[in-house]
């Protein structure tokens, strides 16, 4: 047996603290395959790659390549292993440019005069072509766009001759076009010898692109099974856990009501002079549930931030409720009944080393109920996050314990109870249920949707496809900072959306 | 050090002094005199830089060890004291458990006068100073009379009539050196200019290296620092010119380099002042030393100094300890050629102490 | 010499141990870890110099003695801020107390006491005629030599080396540096006692060549100034050189303005370098508002392997 | 290309790791572990005194005599321990004004310009309006203090909020223009035109001096001191100002997504921060040096940073450290008679740093076998 595989890993376990990201893992790949590891968000799926990559040390295991048993201690080791990674974080430093940030880390050379740098770059551009990988060498990361980072980042596991490719979900950030780019860029690497190993959650590409399929689950491995043997219904349901496919929402109980939120021709610039939303027209009703899916990078952040003040706006008009917002102001988005679920809970929604109720005062201590002539009513204001907790089934240690002590659906479920208890008009959520397990995802849902039956309004901004899809009233399509396509529930589909998602737009779909 | 001292001193409290304090200040004209004697008296003395700064410091500690030997006592030393408000709590943590304390530096004088007051029993004696108590003395020296030589020397010196003079704080103890200084040199050659720059520290080695390479710079080839670190001395050694210092003889930094300065001896007044408190016969006088009692010097001059300077010295230093001299004997005329002494008179010890103003031939303001 | 001569060669006397303890600071703080210790080290580095040159008389040992001191205080700070990683503001800020207290303490016996000779001058006498060049070149010290040459060497090291295109990853970014293969913080450590070393030789470069005899405190605040040069020059040794003659040559300018006989209190002109660092900065935030800060990004922050972003 | 081992390294690697398997432990952080315990300030402090101790001994002292009387100094008679008071009230000011802008993570090391900001403003009341009551001169030198302090802390924050410009250099920056700025007003405008050209104003007037606890030194600085505790206390746990914050100090992100203007809460602490340490210069010069003077600090803003480092920014750890590090230099200067300097004090003051922020760390690792 040992033979056939190039690369195994025994019951491998990782703690972190006292989350098992990791429980008693095996996984192994075969020579020239592309291996996909299947699992949900926080399966342990990054985990255990990075453990391949000498990034994590495993609390205990054993990882065997071509059959010796071998210890990654670290990054070095794997790269002299043949281990190459690209983190779903890229790994680049943003000041150096291209070809120095692929050249990093390699020994050969002391002194690297113009004319090193030069041999180097066209070596670059040679394995960049032969793989149909084109970026500018030269230039610094910061100038690149996301699908140009990744693309030095492949480059740079293929420049330092690595015979394991570790991909974690590289797709996320490209769109179904680029991804289909990519999908050849694995052909072609598959076809020069090299195991490609691919992370990711959509079953769709694992289809495409898979030879071998492994799924994890909660941190274990379930099943390990070829392409050729299973299809998607199986997959997701040995991803998911269970036959019942996820909670049915229930269709709208009431008719959308007037126009909330109207966004008309807005322009804002990011960091570093980018232009991150581009004449962006949107209009939110009353009482429904807008999806705004799109590849990540494409404005859903900035989006996110113009509407709950926390970035201004070059040019257009914001119109909620009827009333021109003129500047940007995140009090002002409060006070008008915006909600926010930020993207990443625990960066901008909670404070970890604050405790619960601090965290549940957030937006609204400056109103009356929790403060008063500039002080803090503390004894009503613990008896209203008790009772908080209780009515969100937050599951804490006490109203005192830090958040970061929560696990990370009571986060999600903390933040929920504070953004919903305010009584919003319009909740902007971003990836709400990332990270989450099935059952919290489902009461996520339920909330949104709990939310839209009493008159208010969403707008989701997600990644996950199927999830804008199914509880969407409406659907738009973001890219390059434009809102380019609309359609309602009824009428999507996968394949049009992705056809958007690409910039590719309507009259050009239907000349195809 | 003083482990003996140590002991003796436990069982006086602060308490027992200090309320004493309002009363016995106006009680009695006499208790500057007091009757009885200290035999084996308990000295402190508070210093503003390190014994090894090769200045000011070190000649009040090497009174300090001079009057030990002489007496067969021992005493204490706090150094690197500021002049500020922890100079006032130092002297009084130490004058509850001293007889004596020497405060060796000009920028004590009100904090000394506070803690005089409140410990009446214990007898201070301040360096520079102008405020007395019934317990305080002053001491000082004329040691402008050793600038005049120190001026001398270098108007000898000088190829180019240019001196330069580096100066720690624009007050009058400055002042009238830097004027000896001038009228010393001029003595031997009328035309020399003496420029001036203020430092603004007693003790900064880097700061007196730099105002001793800019006054280079502007053409001084012999130099005066009258500084507590000999930076200057060496600064010039480097450059080729010669230097003098102040307070202690600084041949050993710059043997070829060196011109001369004045020195003060403080050693027999500490004998006499701790001697006087032995014997009960302490007083809170002003006093003033000069070449007479030796209390002011002139450290040896240096090596490369002409041979006729030293002897035109030797005269001059003779006719001080003579008394046969006074410095500022007119006429003497101030920068703006305005009489400040006419001819055939002369300044008195306390004209001179207070003086602010420069005499020709200084080329520098006083600030204010 | 002219005015404008004069100042050039007193920025370069006085201007060396800044230089010297920029660079050494420019090497810690790219690997991405701060140094607000340079007083306390430069104090030190003074202080060892003069004691072990008093004791042994040889230049060679003296400056032995201030590397090694140099290099085990910035294992100390290594040890602190990169493995246990702690607080490095805080860090600095005990190596400055600690430096300052404990080099009085050592010299407390030598004080006041002059170095048995100097360092060494190397005399171009052709260049004597050259009228700035001679002047500020013709007869430098082996140490400013050094100095400069080191300038070229730091400038050369980073910007066209593996090593410190090491250098520069992980003080941007050392999660990417560690999975390329760098040990983070075995270089880490390396700076930082190789910069400590650099100060603490800025320190002996003071007593040795510019002011030779210890007492404490000596470095009058110029172990801070070099941290503020860090930054002034951005982190570039090219432009520390500069930066750190310019502030040399306001160390006596005050002098220089008195013996004019301005009217300008001399107070004030001794702001101008501060002021000016500061307009400086902040035009070079208003002008880089849109583009990376040239600061090492991960300044401040230790790395740990298995942390989340 | 590749740079696949050859099989032989990999064995060799495996014999190395299995060798080293049995002996190795890991020494990593544990996320569970919150802050390091109170005991813990304790033993830093007491390991910092054993490795001073070291130095001593090998000067050929007795440590633990120098350490008696350095304590004996500091806190052992009426007079040491008002002393230490008179000494720890700068600190702990200063401490105050450092530890809140710390608590948002503004690192000003700008306390000592500040101090000397707050104790020329003091000044120049007497300068400029000298002949008021008690009653009225001392309010009003607080509010030329708070104002000039605040300024000086302003000049701080304005160009880190508006250009990006490292609070850390320009608070450095300053502390070394008001040093300068103090050298010119008391050796040219206000200095006291009596004093034979010594660098300082003319004694402030009885009506101008902070009255003092009985015929000790120990001023009402020290009740200000307490007043400005117990309002940081309050303010931070029980107004929505302190909550804002406290949250600014937990997450900034989040603070923003709150609604809170960060730049303005910099700014508003940054001037705080300035106007305490300034009250602080004020309560120096009008309760202790009794007018304004070359060298007025000696450092109290630097060492304050240390005070509020060590007390954890907590409001009451400041009055214990700050009285703690009082008594160090009342303690240090007290070990002089015994031949030593004076400097001893900061030496100890720095491991006591170095050994607590060590040991701050090392209570968060623990210690894992490797599997
Ligand atoms: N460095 C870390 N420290 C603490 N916990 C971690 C760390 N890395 C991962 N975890 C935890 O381990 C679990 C698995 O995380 P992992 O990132 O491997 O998931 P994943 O399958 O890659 O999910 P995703 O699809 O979101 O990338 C999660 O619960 C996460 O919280
Ligand atoms: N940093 C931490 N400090 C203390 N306890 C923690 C920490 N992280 C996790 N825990 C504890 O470990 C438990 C498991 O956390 P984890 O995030 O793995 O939960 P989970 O199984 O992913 O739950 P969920 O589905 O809600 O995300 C939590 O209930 C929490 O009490
Ligand atoms: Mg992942
Ligand atoms: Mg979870």
């Amino acid at each position: 047996m040992r033979e056939t595989f190039s690369l195994e890993m025994k019951q491998i376990v990782k703690q972190f603290g006292s989350v098992i990201a990791n429980d008693h893992v095996d996984f192994n790949c075969k020579p020239g395959e592309v291996h996909a590891l299947l699992g949900e968000n926080g399966a342990g799926k990054s985990t255990i790659m990075c453990m391949l990559s000498g990034v994590y040390r495993p609390t205990s295991g054993e990882i065997y390549i071509h059959g010796e048993k071998v210890k990654i201690r670290s990054p070095k080791d794997a790269t002299k292993l043949g281990v190459g990674m690209v983190f779903q974080n890229f790994r680049l430093v943003q000041t150096l440019t291209a070809a120095e940030n692929i050249v990093l880390g390699e020994k050969s050379s002391f002194w690297r005069g113009p004319r090193w740098m030069k041999n180097k770059t066209e070596e670059i551009d040679s394995i960049a072509k032969r793989f149909g990988l084109a970026f500018p060498v030269d230039r610094p990361i910061w100038q690149l766009s996301v699908g140009e980072q990744q693309r030095v980042e492949i480059v740079k596991t293929l420049y330092r001759g690595a015979e394991f490719i570790i991909l974690d979900e590289p797709t996320s950030v490209l769109t179904p076009g680029e991804a289909d780019q990519l999908f050849l860029t694995l052909e072609q690497m598959k076809s020069e010898g090299k195991t490609v190993i691919l992370t990711t959650h959509k079953m769709k590409e694992v289809m495409a692109a898979a030879d071998r399929i492994s799924v994890m689950r909660k941190g274990r491995m379930i099943h390990t099974i070829d392409k050729s043997d299973t299809n998607e219904k199986d997959l997701a349901r040995l991803m998911v856990g269970s036959d019942i496919a996820p909670v049915e929402i229930q269709g709208r109980t009431r008719p959308r009501g007037e126009l909330l939120l109207n966004v008309e021709n807005l322009d804002v610039y990011a960091e570093h002079g980018r232009k991150a939303l581009n004449n962006l027209n949107l209009k939110v009703y009353k009482g429904e549930i807008v999806g705004v899916a799109g590849v990540a990078g494409n404005g859903q952040s900035e989006l996110a931030e113009v509407l709950n003040g926390l970035c201004t706006w070059k040019k257009g008009k914001i119109t909620f409720n009827g009333v021109e917002i003129k500047t940007a102001s995140v009090r002002g988005a409060i006070e008008a009944g915006i909600s926010h679920v930020p993207e990443n809970r625990m960066k901008s929604g909670l404070a970890g080393s604050l405790g619960v109720v601090d965290n549940l005062l957030f937006k609204s201590y400056r109103s009356e109920h929790r403060s008063k002539y500039g002080f803090l009513k503390i004894k009503s204001n613990r008896e209203w996050s008790q009772k908080l907790v209780e009515q969100f089934d937050v599951k804490t240690p006490g109203i005192d314990a830090p958040v970061r002590q929560l696990s990370g659906g009571n986060q999600q479920k903390l933040l929920f109870a504070r953004e919903i208890d305010r009584k919003p008009e319009l909740m902007v959520a971003v990836h709400p249920t990332q990270g989450l397990d099935v059952g919290a995802t489902a009461g996520v849902h339920q909330l949104l949707n709990g939310l839209r039956d009493e008159g208010k309004s969403v707008l989701l901004i997600s990644e996950d496809l199927e999830e804008v899809m199914q509880l969407s009233d409406r659907i738009l399509i973001i890219y390059n900072g434009s809102i380019v396509g609309e359609m309602r529930q009824e009428e999507a589909n996968r394949e049009r959306i992705g056809l958007y998602m690409a910039g590719i737009r309507e009259k050009e779909e239907e000349a195809v | 050090s003083n482990n003996n001292n140590e002991s003796a001193s436990e069982s006086p409290s602060p308490s027992e002094s200090a309320p004493a304090s309002s009363a016995a200040a106006s009680e009695s004209p006499s208790a500057s005199a007091s009757g009885n004697g200290i035999a084996n008296p308990r000295v402190a003395f508070v210093y503003i830089g390190p014994p090894g700064d090769g200045g000011w410091t070190y000649q009040h500690d090497q009174g300090r060890l001079y009057m030990e030997k002489e007496l067969g006592i021992k005493s204490d030393t706090v150094e690197n004291v500021p002049e500020g408000a922890d100079a006032e709590r130092i002297m009084s943590d130490l004058a509850q458990n001293h007889d004596i304390i020497f405060a060796t530096s000009f920028g004590y004088m009100d904090w000394t006068l506070n803690v005089a007051k409140k410990f009446p029993n214990v007898k201070f004696e301040h360096a520079g100073g102008y405020k007395t108590n019934d317990n305080m003395a002053t001491y000082f020296g004329k040691n402008w009379e050793a600038s005049y030589l120190s001026g001398i020397a270098a108007g000898k010196t000088t190829k180019n009539n240019t001196l330069g003079y580096i100066a720690a704080f624009p007050i009058p103890e400055l002042v009238y050196n830097i004027n000896a200084f001038t009228l010393g040199a001029q003595s031997v050659n009328p035309d020399i200019k003496v420029n001036v720059v203020w430092s603004n520290t007693w003790f900064d080695p880097t700061a007196e290296r730099n105002a001793a390479i800019s006054l280079l710079d502007k053409g001084a080839d012999v130099l005066l620092a009258y500084q507590d670190s000999p930076a200057a001395l060496q600064a010039a050694a480097e450059k080729g010119k010669m230097a003098g210092g102040n307070d202690s003889d600084m041949t050993r930094y710059a043997p070829e380099a060196y011109l001369t300065n004045p020195v003060w001896n403080w050693g027999p007044y500490y004998v006499k002042k701790v001697k006087a408190l032995m014997d009960g016969t302490w007083t809170n006088d002003q006093y003033l030393g000069s070449f007479q009692d030796g209390m002011v010097d002139i450290a040896p001059v240096g090596v490369n100094v002409p041979a006729d300077a030293k002897t035109l010295i030797e005269e001059t230093r003779t006719k001080f300890v003579n008394g046969e001299l006074n410095v500022f004997t007119g006429p003497i005329v101030d920068q703006s050629g305005t009489e400040k002494v006419a001819a055939g008179q002369s300044l008195t010890d306390a004209e001179i102490l207070e003086m602010n103003w420069f005499v020709k031939g200084v080329e520098g303001t006083i600030p204010n | 010499m002219d005015l404008i001569t004069q100042l050039l060669v007193a920025a370069i006397s006085s201007g060396t141990p800044l230089l010297f303890a920029t660079l050494g600071g420019i090497l810690i703080e790219r690997s991405g870890v701060m140094q607000l210790g340079a007083e306390g080290l430069m104090l030190m580095g003074a202080v060892i110099a003069c004691t072990t040159y008093i004791h042994t008389g040889s230049l060679g040992w003296t400056l032995l003695a201030v590397l090694v001191v140099g290099g085990a205080l910035g294992l100390l700070h290594s040890f602190l801020t990169v493995t246990l990683r702690a607080n490095q503001v805080v860090s600095g800020l005990a190596m400055t107390l600690f430096g300052s207290g404990l080099s009085a303490y050592l010299g407390k016996s030598i004080t006041g006491t002059p170095i048995p000779g100097s360092v060494p001058k190397i005399d171009l006498n052709f260049l004597d005629g050259i009228p700035i060049i001679g002047d500020m070149f013709a007869h430098l010290d082996i140490l400013t030599w050094f100095s400069l040459i080191l300038v070229i060497l730091a400038h050369l090291f980073i910007h066209r080396t593996s090593w410190g295109l090491h250098l520069r990853a992980i003080g941007d970014n050392p999660a990417t540096a560690d999975v390329m293969g760098i040990p983070v913080q075995i270089f880490r450590y390396g700076y930082i006692i190789i910069g400590s070393m650099l100060i603490g030789l800025a320190g002996a470069d003071l007593l040795l060549v510019y002011s030779p005899t210890w007492i404490e405190g000596m470095t009058a605040g110029r172990g801070w100034i070099a941290v503020a040069l860090i930054i002034f020059a951005r982190w570039n040794p090219l432009r520390a050189l500069f930066c750190a003659y310019f502030f040399g040559a306001m160390d006596t300018i005050g002098f220089k303005i008195q013996l004019i006989g301005s009217a300008i209190p001399s107070y004030f002109l001794k702001m101008i370098p501060y002021i000016i660092t500061i307009l400086v900065l902040m035009y070079l935030g208003w002008r880089n508002r849109n583009k990376p800060s040239g600061s090492p990004e991960a300044l401040g922050a230790p790395y740990i392997r298995e942390q989340r972003f | 290309m590749s740079e696949q081992p050859a099989a032989g390294t990999v064995s060799l690697d495996k014999t190395a790791s299995e060798t080293r398997r049995r002996l190795s432990f890991r020494f990593e952080i544990d996320p569970a572990r919150k802050e390091s315990p109170w005991w813990m300030t304790i033993v830093s402090i007491v390991l910092a005194l054993l490795a001073c101790a070291i130095f001593i001994a090998a000067n050929g002292k007795n440590p633990w005599l120098v350490y008696e009387k350095m304590f004996r100094g500091a806190f052992m008679s009426e007079f040491g321990i008002t002393e230490t008071l008179v000494k720890a009230i700068p600190l702990l000011l200063c401490g105050l004004g450092v530890a809140i802008a710390y608590r948002i993570s503004v690192w000003n090391i700008g306390a000592e310009g500040q101090f000397v900001a707050g104790a020329i403003g003091a000044t120049a009341v007497t300068v400029y309006l000298p002949e008021m009551p008690m009653s009225l001169t001392i309010p009003i030198m607080i509010v030329f203090a708070v104002v000039a302090g605040g300024i000086w802390g302003a000049l701080t924050a304005l160009p880190k909020v508006y250009f990006q410009v490292n609070e850390l250099i320009t608070s450095l920056m300053l502390n070394y223009v008001a040093l300068l700025l103090l050298d010119y007003l008391v050796f040219d405008p206000w200095k006291d035109p009596k004093g034979f050209n010594f660098p300082g104003t003319p004694m402030f007037t009885d009506a101008q001096m902070l009255p003092v606890l009985g015929d000790t030194r120990l001023h009402l600085g020290l009740v200000f001191a307490l007043v400005i505790v117990l309002i940081y206390w309050f303010t931070v746990k029980y107004t929505r100002w302190g909550y804002e914050l406290r949250l600014i100090g937990a997450n900034q992100d989040a603070a923003r997504n709150a609604g809170i203007n960060i730049k303005k809460h910099i700014l508003i602490v940054m001037v705080i921060s300035g106007a305490v340490a300034g009250i602080a210069g004020m309560s120096e010069v009008t309760g202790v040096t009794h007018r304004l003077m070359y060298g007025i600090s000696p450092g109290y803003g630097y060492t304050a940073i240390i005070v509020a480092w060590i007390a954890k920014l907590n409001p009451f750890g400041l009055v214990i450290s700050s009285v703690l590090f009082g008594g160090l230099i009342v303690g240090g200067y007290s070990v002089q008679t015994m031949g030593l300097p004076s400097s001893i004090s900061s030496m100890i003051q720095g491991a006591i740093l170095f050994f607590l922020i060590a040991g701050n760390m090392i209570s968060k690792f623990r210690l894992r076998r490797n599997g």
